[in-house]
């Protein structure tokens, strides 16, 4: 089993995949290392959320993912 | 009455709101926001991507706040997802309640969040391929109208 | 495309909303209210009465203040007369626009102008009789908001 | 010919008729005169507006119908 990283809207050009799997557990410092400095470098700003296990992280930094979990990077939203 | 969905297919918004209205019997008033793919010059399609485990659920958050801000007896919201064409259907908010204020702001505050606020992916395809689309500093300002 | 009348018979609004909605091409959303006949407890009935030679002229009036106001593609103003029953429409205001903001806020001035600043008169009848009906407290500070 | 004065809304129920016929010209003094005390009391109120021929007089006071014309009386509105 792993954790699944999973990049949307616009983070899935810049990381160029719709999903990564990586090693369980994923920290923070393990996510920025997996995802690559592009999308590294937007998560680390203010408008990135990430979710864990379907819940958004009221403190991304804390990211704690174990087996079969699956991670979400969620840049700004646009409906409507 | 509450009727919160995500559609993955075209939508005719004529047909929710008769069966919505007839659904809260004893209303003064119903008002409705239909957003439509506009046709904007060069705009050949235009998609909508959402990540299902927390995009449902946060529109019935939202319908959750409308009920608790607003004096309302019905809301009724609608959201596509998926790739549309100009002069199609995206989203259709209604809302019920005896009193017209209340059913207007109720489409206010859940149309701004929608376009916002909730775990939507919008872009569009022009001859050169597709662009992500954010929302304008006025959606922004928008939804800072509501003070939360 | 500008659709304003008077009506003195029952109408049903979604068979205008979507003959409006098509007339109004390349747009981005539509904001509908629909005022119907409210179920308060003892009123059997709702009348309006109105002034012919200026009610539908202010209505028109109304609506070039709209157009002047907001960037709108397309107005439908629709206001009964006569006597209604519970759960009959009253009034229909429907704005088309590119942009959600002037289509919502259209709908709202339009409202707040029918409702408290339109030749019409209201009143209902109860078990005692007829009594006129005044606008609300609340409908005189709606219509101060657009500062006119 | 006359000038007929309407009763709109309440001002109907007030005047105990829908209109009445009075003999032309007819200005401000005249029209409190002709509608009798208690419409009078409505009209001299600032809510009450006063129409002539199809228009809305800025100025009620100032009113002078002709022969043949409608004058409204109109109370405070309530539509929608």
């Amino acid at each position: 089993m792993a954790v699944t990283i999973l990049f949307l809207g616009p983070l899935r050009d810049l990381a160029g995949e719709a999903e990564r799997q990586v090693s369980a557990p994923l920290d923070w410092a393990g996510l920025l290392d997996a995802v690559g400095p592009d999308v590294a470098g937007q998560l680390s700003g203010e408008r990135v959320n990430v979710a864990c296990a379907g819940k958004v992280l009221a403190d991304k930094t804390a990211l704690n993912a174990q087996d079969g979990e699956e991670v979400a990077l969620l840049p700004p939203v646009s409906g409507g | 009455m509450r009727d919160i969905r995500l559609l993955t297919e075209p939508f005719y918004p004529g047909a929710l709101i008769g069966p919505f209205t007839n659904a809260n019997p004893g209303l003064g008033g119903v008002c409705t926001f239909v957003g439509e793919v506009r046709l904007d010059e060069g705009v050949e399609a235009l998609e909508l991507t959402h990540y299902e485990p927390l995009t449902l659920q946060g529109m019935q958050e939202l319908a959750d706040r409308a009920f608790a801000r607003f004096k309302l007896m019905g809301l009724l919201m609608v959201h596509r997802v998926g790739q549309m064409h100009p002069g199609e259907p995206i989203v259709c908010v209604s809302a019920a309640a005896r009193h017209r204020r209340d059913a207007i702001d109720t489409v206010d505050f859940c149309m701004d969040h929608l376009k916002s606020a909730a775990w939507f992916w919008k872009r569009e395809k022009r001859a050169d391929g597709w662009h992500w689309i954010e929302p304008r500093a006025d959606d922004y300002a928008d939804l800072a109208r509501w003070g939360e």
